[in-house]
């Protein structure tokens, strides 16, 4: 059972009081897009075996919104940080490279 | 190939079984081939035997990364049905359903298909209305299922609590020709007869490269060398998104895990399978004894095969109150397998931008019920280099086009 | 012949005997004895049959790596199968029952299958019964299901009470034996919280039965000291009779505490433990040697034996032999020799040892011969004597040594699961022949971190005195990593040491046996898996791990190969010619010994499964007789019949009350989410298909709601309180949904914008009062004035009924004249009871969710889960009316667009009224047209009020159809024809709503 | 306030209905914060935490809401001229009374029923007197208010009270208290 860290209520919140919201950082596309942008928008996912930037929501508390970078593979979680961010910020990616030296960093 | 029976068997028992051959000849990997199957579960097997069966190409490898039927074959609740709702769904499923019935004689091969009947439970007013919908789809695409009342549920299934309180059993819709099998002899069978047909099953052989020129598929680059070819068909569940990574392009899937769980085995109790979607558990009873439990799929990605124990509790509370007489039974065993799950909860059946390059993927949670149909239409689509009937409504490009499938449509209750 | 010692035994009270019953004979055993010691105390050797062949089973060890030994134990709603006899306190009046056989225990018919187990070879299923095909459904599967299966399964509803406790600890200390109390003792007082779990009913484990032989008292005061430094200290929580069964990802762990000796009722808990740093003390468990016929009762591993000796006063057997290959062993037999028991041989399969311990016993008088074997045991259900032979060669009979019991021991595995459940992996140790915990590879925690050290025996470490000399080596190593600056703990090592030569790795013995004879060793005795079998898996190409197991079953029965998978993986790469870690191990999975499906259900079963959500109107509503329907997580009132009316009657009778009088419907679940900030109009345009920041303040204004696939997934009216603030209703199963997903945009996309929500579903109350009748009613109340001018259609007012404040909207679902009263949820039971009382002249009734659904569907109203089912968009339902063609953007909007979503072939909304008006078309039936459907029935009913059938359906390009009569396929024979109409049956002008 | 029945090792009270504010700020402009400040309480509560004046509790939800309750009936008019000047801002106070129901757990074993159902380290160092806990306990959401480690009120969405108070009575049964063997 995973526990991660809520940057909102600065607290480990145990799974079962969240729900994950899939890939982060996807741009929404609207009715000016492309049919091929609007399909990667929707529905083209990474879900790369490796490290991958997800979107949590602490439903059972706070009830915002967070990103977490986690590895798929062993469900280490890299820290969480706000929903606001449009894409991982600098801290977050120097956590990662620490423990994992192969990470090629974010790709959009 | 040394044809199983009961008189082999008699034979065999006088000379301390020496006789037996090895079931698929190990094999390391040629230099080329003229298709390769990545994926050594039931999928690829199965693509491979009916490449073999129908269309009469040998010149074939299905290369495995661990051992045959290790993937999601060897993890899943081996339940097959074909009571979908919408008709491409039907069309593959029941394909499916139909081969698994002589799907042992085929093969030579006892997969133990046991046609028990598989009981899909109404416990809202709503879901009644979706199931007797589904029903008569069923019904007009020739597939045999009915809907029937609970007294008829509670002569099937005795250990059913069926007036709640919670959620009282309304009815139920109910195919009598689904089923179980043993998921194991399903890849087993398969492997066997490829492997007579001369198709080299090569296990421990990873794919970790995908060799292209200008957009057209070349051959592949596995732990075991290069291999070229002139077709590749990705069947890889759980490792979609991967290999296609190599390949260049990605895919409408999310890899999440997919627990299941066994009881002790214990003494007959239940024959049918019972699936409870209104609380979200599935049970059905093995040869051996013990009770298969399945669930919904985790809720986040994950390639570790292990899940989290909240959707085991679910599970099990569900079916605690369904079957109140399982309580004292005890929990067996645990596992997960990889799933891959689409947008619409339909798979993938399709070519790819490689010129070349096929993939058959995103089973989700139903994959085992689906191994004869879907090798049968890969098998047509490599072949014909052009999806056939039963594959083009599942091609990528639909979800751009917007023409979902959508399994999950009689969705939760609003009104 | 297993018998009673006159005296000791140190976990039994001689003085309380208690009666229990086995397979009906009435027996008796002592307060603290196991069901298994009892059983043996009672010379009931032969307990079980094994699951393929029907073999005698006895009784192989003490503890829960039990392969043989499972019972149904208990009665009624407390009966239970499967349960290891070796875990089970014996309690009063208990009754244990063998298991699978029939007739009898003694005389089980299926033992044929062991007569003819020749011809049931490992995976013999996979090559017959496969003609004729039906037979297998009727015949053969049958007959293998009645013939599989251990216990029966109980037939009563569980009467016990379950519960899940949260506990979370710095440090957790699973297993309680020396390793595991010095740990405690070196961690304490450092300022972490520590708990202990052991699984025991007391700690100390294998030690304190050692330290009986030969070594001096010194154990009983070291114990009693250890005990007083852990209960002393504050931050050690320990906890007996809790095994710990499972690790997960992040420290989470689960342990089954199961209170047998309390002396409340079983008390039976999981513990959800979140665990910063596991330490792994879980001992290791004795192997035994794979000889021919080794599966019969009276074979006991050697230091089980020692266990029901010195715990519980048990003999095996007054002539017993031991076959080793460790001097550890030898303090079986020495124990014995010393209360006067025969030992006529032992076998030891080395070629010599100098250990002290050989002398002690060649000095009571035992033979001891080295390079020696079992070579075959004779007896039916019972060992009766052994055939010695060499270990090499392929086993020809030496001597035959009369004996009434066995003792094997084929050296100790590691009990490595747990490290193995999140991530941990093994290392082969060659010379000692078993897995153990890898340091290079351990279970991470969240931060990657190693969270779980071993230590002990599970570590491959044995001797007392070793794990005196490591462990708080390795506690202050740990508290060094975990940047835990205190003192260092160090303790003086009251054990002697005495250094254990490396014993040879011994599996499967003779090593030349016959094949006749690989026939006759048993390596997984509950699965009947035989040295023969794996020869065969490896033959037939299953060379794999994984492959042999599940091909032969090896592993896979309820001890899941505890006492098994260290000697199949040993033959299974003796076969394959390949060195052991080359081979790898099969995976270890939760739960480490099995647990009850109830457990795992916790408290949330029976009255507390799925919590049921009432509305304040539920009181009103059970006192009515209404009948009740689960709406999410909801009941609500699905129609409230009297008397003995059928179904149809009340709904008519409902319905007809809302066309001609008043009726009532309590709508209290309907979602109210309140839009409050100056960009909320802009924030709502985005939101629903239609414009909404147009709305005057006082209006209502319905709204769709699709999502970006342009599927319509909710709908409600929006109402705006002021400039700044809108209240919109969503549908009840859909209000949580909606209200994260109108959070969701905000927090993660248009976070710029200024609008604030808050779901105020509980808040309010509402109440439909629907029907011609409806204004009068309202107007017995002096303060409102209700007439059209003061409140025309799709407005709003708040004004106060009696003293009660109500918001009523004139709003209609039902196509008549009628208000719904927004009302605190305080109050709402009190205003129902003054709308009931008013509405006594005006005929009122009450109406439930079904007869709404003939209302509205009378009107060709849509309900979002009805006529849509997630694949439906607004211009299907014939809704472009409410797309708005004006607003640059909003949800769905470019889905529209994509060339599927405008095919000619999409399923359009309409009417349906069968040519013959009596006959209702069944629920969700097609539309059928040259065999192939071409659409759907979303709602069909009877209408009490227009006296005829109706019904709403999609049906491909309907629009362009209405007229024409389509084919409704009801069965493989019959059809009903109907009219394709415009899907409002009732006052299309909508001159009543409006009125 | 009426006890829950049945011979429980603490005493659960229903207390139902107590006067409360949903209340979301806006940390674009300081005007909402300020209304809160000048009305109710000058130092906001930290993270996790309530603050406590003459009958006003101010307790941290979100890092943009918090739940206001009010205890005593004097100081009605008091909030609803905040509740005026809040809704003139761009923040939120919206009167959320009727939508919960609360319950007063009392004894020294409280804390070990919400062990029962609640995943937070509820060891009793880590709680403060002035803590305010949203969680989930069981299937449902709790609010968690610590009057002190042996009194806490805890609410419930008013539709689970049965749920919330048939929970109570399986979970505080005598003989099912949490201990420790040694």
């Amino acid at each position: 059972m995973l526990n991660i860290f809520c940057p909102i209520c600065q607290r480990d919140c145990d799974e079962t009081e969240l729900s994950c919201g899939g890939q982060a950082h996807l741009i929404r596309r609207d009715h000016a897009s492309s049919d091929k942008d609007f399909y990667e928008y929707l529905y083209e996912r990474k879900n790369d075996k490796g490290i991958i930037f997800e979107r949590w929501r602490h439903v059972y508390g706070c009830g915002k919104w967070f990103h977490t970078a986690r590895c798929t593979l062993t469900n280490q979680v890299f820290g969480s940080y706000s929903a606001k961010e449009v894409q991982p910020p600098k801290s977050i990616l120097a956590t990662i490279r620490r423990s994992r030296v192969d990470f090629k960093g974010w790709v959009k | 190939m040394k044809r199983y029976s009961l008189s082999s068997i008699f034979t065999e028992a006088f000379r301390d079984n020496l006789g037996w051959e090895k079931a698929w000849k190990k094999r390391q990997p040629k230099k080329e081939y003229q298709i390769i199957i990545v994926g050594g579960g039931g999928h690829g097997l199965a693509t491979a035997y009916y490449l073999a069966k129908n269309f009469n190409v040998t010149d074939i490898a299905v290369i495995e990364k661990g051992w045959i039927g290790g993937g999601n074959t060897g993890r899943n609740t081996t339940i097959i049905r074909s009571n979908y709702l919408q008709e491409s769904s039907i069309g593959i499923y029941e394909k499916s359903r139909s081969l698994y019935e002589t799907l042992s004689q085929d093969l030579n091969y006892n997969i133990m298909f046991s046609p028990r009947g598989v009981l899909m439970l109404c416990q809202t007013e709503h879901e009644l209305r979706a199931m007797k919908r589904t029903s008569h789809a069923n019904r007009i695409n020739g597939v045999d299922t009915k809907m029937i009342a609970p007294e008829e549920v509670k002569e099937l299934v005795p250990i059913i609590n069926i007036n709640g309180p919670r959620f009282p059993v309304l009815g139920a819709l109910w195919q009598p020709r689904g089923g179980t099998a043993r998921h194991d002899a399903v890849a087993w069978g398969y492997a066997r007869k490829c492997s007579d047909f001369g198709i080299d099953i090569i296990e421990q052989c990873e794919v970790i490269g995908v060799k292209k020129k200008r957009e057209k598929i070349v051959g592949v680059e596995t732990t075991k060398g290069n291999i070229k070819a002139k077709k590749v068909c990705f069947v890889a569940a759980g490792h979609s998104s991967v290999l296609a990574d190599l390949a260049g392009f990605r895919l409408p899937i999310e890899s999440v895990a997919l627990q299941a769980l066994v009881s002790e085995p214990i003494k007959p109790i239940i024959d049918c399978v019972v699936m409870a979607n209104t609380v979200h558990g599935y049970l059905s009873q093995s040869d051996k004894g013990e009770l298969v439990i399945g669930g919904g799929a985790d809720g986040y990605n994950n390639y570790s095969q292990r899940g989290s124990f909240l959707h085991i509790e679910e599970t099990v509370r569900a079916l605690v109150e369904t079957f109140p007489v399982i309580s004292r039974l005890r929990q067996l065993r645990q596992w997960g397998g990889i799933v891959d799950m689409t947008g619409d909860r339909s798979p993938i059946i399709s070519k790819t931008p490689v010129d070349g390059l096929y993939i058959n993927c995103g089973w989700g949670t139903g994959g085992f019920k689906a191994i004869p149909g879907s090798g049968w239409a890969t098998a047509e689509m490599i072949y014909n280099e052009q999806p056939g009937k039963l594959a083009s409504p599942f091609s990528i490009n639909r979800f751009s086009e917007g023409r979902l499938i959508d399994e999950s449509a009689a969705a939760a209750v609003a009104h | 012949m297993s018998s009673r010692l006159p005296q000791e035994g140190s976990r039994i009270n001689r003085e309380k005997t208690v009666d229990f019953r086995f397979n009906g004979k009435n027996l008796k055993g002592f307060h603290g004895d196991t069901v298994a010691s009892a059983l043996l105390a009672n010379n009931e050797m032969l307990v079980a049959r094994s699951f393929k062949y029907h073999r005698p089973r006895g009784i192989l060890t003490a503890g829960e790596e039990e392969p043989n030994a499972l019972m149904g134990i208990g009665e009624g709603p407390f009966f239970e199968p499967n349960i290891r006899a070796t875990e089970v306190k014996l309690k009063q009046n208990m009754n244990v029952a063998s298991q699978n056989h029939w007739p009898s225990l003694r005389f089980d018919f299926l033992s044929i299958n062991n007569v003819f187990s020749r011809f049931f070879a490992a995976g013999f299923y996979y090559k017959t019964f496969m003609w004729p095909r039906a037979a297998w459904k009727f015949l053969f599967e049958p007959m293998i299901r009645r013939a599989s299966g251990l216990g029966k399964a109980p037939r009563e509803y569980d009467e016990e009470h379950y519960e899940h406790i949260y506990h979370h600890t710095d440090v957790l200390i699973i297993g309680g034996g020396l390793a595991g109390i010095t740990a405690a003792k070196a961690l304490r007082d450092r300022g972490l919280s520590i708990m202990l779990c052991e699984k025991d009913c007391v700690i100390g484990g294998r030690y304190l039965e050692d330290s009986k032989v030969g070594e001096k008292d010194g154990y009983k005061k070291f114990h009693e000291k250890s005990i007083g430094i852990l209960r002393k200290s504050n931050d050690v929580s320990i906890k007996l009779n809790t095994t710990v069964t499972g690790i997960f990802d992040h420290g989470f762990v689960l342990a089954y505490e199961e209170n047998q000796c309390s002396n409340t009722a079983t008390k039976k808990a999981l513990w959800k433990i979140r665990a910063k740093t596991m330490i792994l003390c879980t001992g290791a468990i004795e192997r035994p040697i794979v000889f021919p016929d080794n599966d019969l009762p009276g074979i006991m591993l050697a230091t089980s034996v020692r266990d029901y000796l010195q715990k519980y006063g048990v003999l095996l057997g007054d002539r017993l032999v031991l076959t080793t290959n460790n001097d550890y062993a030898y303090k079986t037999v020495i124990e014995l020799k010393h209360r006067g028991i025969d030992i006529p041989v032992v076998l030891d399969v080395r070629d010599s040892s100098e250990n002290p311990i050989i002398k002690e016993a060649e000095a009571l008088g035992i033979r001891i011969l080295f390079g020696k074997c079992i070579g075959k045991v004779e007896g039916k259900r019972k060992a009766s004597a052994i055939g010695i032979c060499s270990v090499n060669g392929e086993g020809t009979i030496e001597e035959l040594i009369p004996c009434n019991a066995i003792a094997v021991s084929g050296g100790w595995t590691p009990n490595v699961n747990l490290w193995s459940h999140c991530g941990g992996k093994l290392l082969w140790d060659d010379e000692c022949g078993f897995y153990k915990p890898d340091p290079e590879n351990t279970p991470t925690g969240r931060e990657g971190e190693t969270n779980m050290l071993a230590l002990g025996a599970c570590a491959g470490v044995f001797s007392n005195y070793d794990i005196q000399e490591q462990v708080p080596r390795k506690i202050n190593q740990l508290a060094s990593r975990l940047k835990i600056k205190s003192k260092r703990y160090i303790e003086t090592n009251v054990f002697s040491n005495e250094p254990e030569k490396k014993t040879k790795p011994v599996f499967a013995l003779p090593y030349g046996a016959s094949k006749d004879k690989q026939k006759r060793m048993y390596i997984d005795f509950q699965n009947d898996v035989k040295v023969s079998d794996l020869q065969l898996a490896v033959q037939e190409g299953f060379e794999n791990v994984e492959h042999a197991k599940r091909y032969t079953t090896l592993g896979m029965a309820t001890d899941q190969g505890k006492t098994s998978n260290i000697n199949g993986i040993h033959v299974l790469s003796q076969n394959l010619g390949k060195p052991v870690d080359k081979i790898g191990h099969t995976t270890f999975r939760p739960p480490y010994k099995p647990i009850p499906l109830g457990l795992i259900a916790g408290q949330y079963a029976k009255k507390l499964f799925k919590p049921v959500r009432k509305t304040p109107i539920d009181k009103w509503n059970l006192l009515n007789n209404a009948i009740w329907e689960p709406v999410a997580d909801w009941r609500r009132a699905y129609a409230y019949p009297k008397g003995n009316e059928g179904l149809e009657e009340t709904l008519s009778r409902e319905v007809l009350s809302v066309r001609k009088n008043v009726g009532l419907l309590d709508s209290s679940t309907l979602g109210k989410i309140l839009v409050k900030g100056p960009d909320a109009g802009q924030f709502l345009d985005l939101i629903y298909t239609n414009m909404m920041s147009t709305l005057k303040a006082g209006k209502c204004r319905y709204g769709l709601m699709c999502n970006e696939a342009g599927f319509v997934f909710d709908d409600g009216v929006v109402a705006r309180l002021n400039d700044q603030s809108f209240l919109c209703h969503t549908t009840s199963g859909g209000a949580d949904r909606v209200y994260a997903w109108l959070e969701e945009w905000l927090q993660t996309e248009w976070h710029n914008l200024k609008v604030f929500i808050v779901n105020l579903t509980e808040q309010y109350s509402q109440i439909a009062v629907a029907g011609p009748k409806s204004r009068e009613l309202l107007q017995t109340f002096k303060s409102i004035d209700l007439s059209a001018e003061k409140l025309p259609f799709m407005n709003f007012i708040e004004t106060n009924i009696d003293d009660i404040w109500v918001r009523i909207y004139r709003i209609s679902f039902s196509g008549e004249l009628s208000y719904e009263l927004a009302v605190n949820s305080n109050q709402a039971e009190e205003l129902w009871n003054k709308l009931i009382k008013a509405g006594k002249k005006h005929k009122i009734q009450p109406y439930g969710t079904e007869a709404l659904h003939i209302l509205r569907a009378e009107k060709g109203f849509i309900v979002v889960g009805d006529e849509t089912d997630g694949t439906v968009t607004p211009h299907d339902l014939g809704m472009e009316w409410i797309v708005s063609k004006k607003k640059k953007d909003f949800i769905g909007k470019k889905a529209f667009s994509l060339p599927h979503l405008n095919s000619s072939i999409r399923k359009q909304l309409v009417g349906i009224l069968t040519l013959d008006t009596n006959k209702v078309l069944p629920d969700g039936c097609h539309a059928v047209e040259d065999g192939k459907a071409i659409g759907h029935v979303t709602s069909t009913y009877f209408s009490p009020t227009l006296k005829r059938s109706i019904a709403l359906g999609l049906i491909e390009n309907g629009k362009s159809r209405k007229g024409s009569t389509l084919e409704f396929e009801i069965s493989s024979k019959e059809s009903i024809f109907a009219k394709i109409v415009d899907p409002n049956f009732y006052d299309s002008e909508g001159t009543k709503q409006d009125g | 306030m009426d006890k829950i029945k049945g011979d429980t090792f603490v005493d659960v009270y229903l207390i139902g209905s107590i006067k409360s504010f949903n209340i979301r700020v806006d940390h674009r402009d300081k005007k909402s914060i300020n209304v809160i400040k000048k009305n109710i309480e000058e130092k906001l509560p930290s993270i996790q935490n309530a603050t406590e004046r003459n009958g006003l509790t101010l307790c941290w939800v979100s890092n943009d809401e918090y739940l206001l309750l009010n205890q005593k009936n004097e100081n009605d008019t008091l909030l609803k001229e905040f509740q005026k000047q809040m809704n003139l801002t761009t923040g939120v106070a919206e009167n959320t009374t009727d939508l919960r129901v609360w319950f007063l757990i009392k004894g020294n074993r409280a804390l070990d029923i919400l062990r029962k159902g609640v995943p937070l380290d509820l060891e009793k160092s880590k709680i403060l007197k002035s803590n305010f806990l949203r969680t989930r306990l069981g299937e449902i959401q709790i609010n968690i208010l610590f009057k002190s480690l042996d009194e806490i009120l805890v609410s419930v969405l008013r539709s689970h009270k049965d749920y919330m108070i048939e929970w109570f009575e399986v979970c505080t049964r005598r003989g099912t208290e949490i201990n420790f063997d040694l």
